[in-house]
């Protein structure tokens, strides 16, 4: 598992750590022109520290749905191409657009993920990858809903946060069943648990299936 | 279908540089389908190449995107999250002023009573030295920040109907406040499952239960609601039950229509009574 | 030795009844042995017989000591005391009302600012809506509570020298309040060893050292003092066992004396000198 | 070891608990007329709760050292005779006083346990125990000096706290040094750590040597 360019391996504190380079936005630690990326803050860094096998190499053009605050949208847009980020919270959205006026390929919107249709005319097709971690039930069809976003052989990367979809019930399960939804828009590459650094998250690669 | 490569695109109706217009386009344009949008604004001739689009759209989306936060932060649910919790801040360090107060009066004084009724009479008295001086004064800090909490509340009484009519019937606009806050917003409550509205605010209990620590929380917040902390213990995860079903009806309709609906009060005061009434059998 | 069996007793002079006598005599009193006072107090008729002896003692004793503790509390270094808590609480409060003002102003308008220096220019802007009144009186309240906090320091800053004089010349009147605080009076100061005062505040630190889960802690609350932080830090734990070791004199001198010693002062002076001096070896 | 009269086991929240008789004082937990007397807040009440030989019957004068807020003397003063406490701080005798208003054995003193000279015109002679929670240096010497008090057959019932004497050093040396000072004027008879109930502390019972 090589990761993407523009993401390297830093030792800080005796630890080897993931970094981009960028300016710092959240009081992360720096190593010269890098900045640390903490797995624990983040579910894709904790995709790529589990060596997970992404398929990102760096410069690609990515959907972001379930930005927040920026954290991990941040970093991924210092190794990306154009990036959108859609968050639909305005307290969070507000440091979104803070992080992203100093990124010129940082595109921040503040609309509803599950709307799609709502930002269209704006997000540009035939994107390599749509990143997803949305903390709302339904995250199976949130990401059915904005495979129109993703070029044919492009890859979707989620992180599916079980306590959204029902407090109640075992985790496995649940998974399981959203699994079965992604299915049907589809075809799933790898899962992994990202407990040793989300509790209850299952992170999913995934390639669009041909309508 | 008509070749209009750019009908529905962001830029279409945008000249170049006008911010107004861009946010508009962003904010309330939409369509069913992306397409390649940086290679038609290249080829409308809304920007020489794609490098100066994204260039525009950067700013378009950060400008637009900032205007938009401003206008969603500043709608009145969210003036009431804010105003919930800055009356809770406001209970809290006022009480916990008092405490101190109380210490240092009952020390200073011989009849010095506790709590903010205690730092009330104590902001009353006439110093006699520098240090009571210095008491005195921190316990009208006290005062000021009850009567600030007392303010707020009396504001949130005055407003929570306004943006949540049925929720503020039953659930009174303190607690309904709380429930937006919890939620992050009326939308965003009214989009809850009604068994996540039941444990809103118990979410500490919540995930002790869900790592196995603790039995699964009955309710969150909306214990403090009659119907549920004056239902006898036996029944009163029915009536949480019950509660939090009918809360998330009535934000769904303050949410997406707005107009009173006295059944649903109904329909819940009836289903409390049912509950209760098994406690006679 | 003369045969005068009630010569020291509490209740050799007072007659029942008096309550000024018997605390004058309670607090000032005193003798070498003890003896059976209650068979004395029948003896010499100040009680009918023992148990009324114990009820007047139990009077007594509950009178004296309230007034001697009141009095006790009123003493400059309790208000001190009192003072330093105050002006922590305050700067707390404020800072935690200040990020709230902060989160909200920053919903409502444009340039919001945080932190306390933030909550002051919210605090003078003109409000428009009924909301941006309560974030207004809000970010007022925490204006109050930097001032409350700016007075309680200047308190601190006229009043310590008075109380503890060669004390506040070494630490400064903020920190040698502190101190003073954590030990619970300049008598108490006074009486602990060096290596105690060296790791006053920082007794989380010292607990964790004891149950083997944490180094021993190098200094406390001193290390706010100059001479300790802008040591280097190889010499960090000389300078605060020097600082330390001094500061005990100082409060020993201020308690049982209450002159200015200029020679202790100046010897502190040398020692520090002389451990920086190591850096440029 | 049979408890002293006045002093009973109360089954209550299913453990059998220490209690005496008296108006509650610190919103200890009530069972009818009886108040719970926690070991985990009282040294003389850790010391029953372990079992030691305190030699208490019910009924003795007492000299209290150290009596703070009045938690554990209060619950002496319910079984015990003459109750004389002292206690140095300001801010805890405010509280010690209001608990011996309404206890007509209780006597309440202002005064400094390493002076007993202040207070021997007001405390008797020949009395019966005499407790010590001092945590201050010299613990030992302060049992010296008020062994002027006790009956020759009386009872020195001492918590020595090991970090009072010095921080830096084990408890264990600390507590041979503290025994070796108290045999001067003392004859141990019992000594027990109360480590179950509070870390670092020594109970010691103890009889005035002749002089």
């Amino acid at each position: 598992m090589t990761l993407p360019e523009g993401v390297s391996r830093r030792r800080v504190d005796d630890r080897e750590r993931l970094a981009t380079r960028g300016e710092p936005v959240y009081g992360e630690p720096t190593d010269g022109p890098w900045r640390l990326w903490d797995a624990g803050r983040s579910k894709l860094g904790a995709m790529l520290e589990l060596g997970l096998d992404t398929g990102l190499t760096g410069g690609e053009g990515v959907l972001y749905l379930g930005a927040a605050s920026g954290t991990t949208v941040s970093h991924v847009a210092d190794f990306a191409g154009p990036t959108y980020a859609v968050e639909f919270a305005p307290r969070p959205a507000r440091d979104l657009v803070d992080v992203a006026a100093s990124r010129p390929n940082l595109f921040p919107l503040l609309k509803d993920a599950r709307r799609p249709e709502t930002y269209a005319h704006v997000v540009e097709s035939n994107l390599d990858v749509l990143i997803q971690d949305v903390a709302t039930r339904g995250q199976a069809r949130v990401a059915a809903r904005n495979r129109r976003f993703l070029a044919p052989d492009g890859r979707l990367l989620a992180a599916i946060k079980a306590r959204s979809e029902d407090v109640t019930r075992e985790p496995a399960a649940v998974f399981e069943d959203v699994l079965a939804t992604l299915r049907d828009r589809y075809e799933i590459l790898a899962t992994a648990r990202l407990d040793r650094y989300h509790d209850d998250h299952l992170a999913v690669v995934a390639r669009p299936l041909a309508e | 279908m008509t070749d209009e490569p750019t009908a529905s695109a962001w830029f279409q109706d945008v000249t170049p540089g006008d911010a107004d217009a861009a946010r508009d386009a962003i904010d309330d344009g939409g369509t069913t389908d992306p397409a390649d949008w940086p290679a038609r604004a290249v080829a409308s001739g809304f920007a020489a190449d794609e490098a100066t689009y994204y260039d525009r759209l950067h700013e378009a989306t950060v400008t637009a995107t900032r205007a938009a936060v401003r206008e969603r932060e500043r709608a009145d649910d969210q003036q009431l999250i804010h105003c919930i919790r800055a009356m809770d801040d406001a209970e809290r360090t006022a009480n916990e002023l008092a405490e101190r107060v109380a210490e240092w009066a009952g020390a200073l004084f011989d009849d010095a009573d506790t709590g903010v009724a205690g730092a009330r009479s104590v902001a009353e008295r006439d110093a006699e030295t520098a240090a009571e001086r210095r008491a005195v004064s921190l316990a009208e800090r006290v005062v000021d920040l009850a009567d600030e909490a007392d303010d707020l509340r009396a504001y949130i009484e005055r407003a929570a109907p306004a943006v949540a009519p049925n929720l503020c019937r039953m659930a009174g606009p303190v607690l309904a406040a709380r429930l937006i806050a919890l939620a992050g917003g009326l939308d965003t409550l009214a989009k809850k499952p009604s068994g996540t509205v039941q444990v809103l605010g118990a979410e500490d209990a919540l995930f002790a239960h869900l790592s196995g620590r603790a039995p699964s929380p009955k309710h969150g917040v909306i214990y403090t609601h009659d119907y549920v902390r004056n239902t006898r213990p036996a029944d009163r995860g029915s009536a949480a039950r019950a509660l939090a079903g009918k809360l998330t009806i009535a934000a769904r309709i303050d949410h997406y229509a707005g107009d009173i609906r006295p059944s649903v009060h109904e329909e819940l005061d009836e289903r409390i009574a049912t509950i209760r009434a098994r406690a006679d059998q």
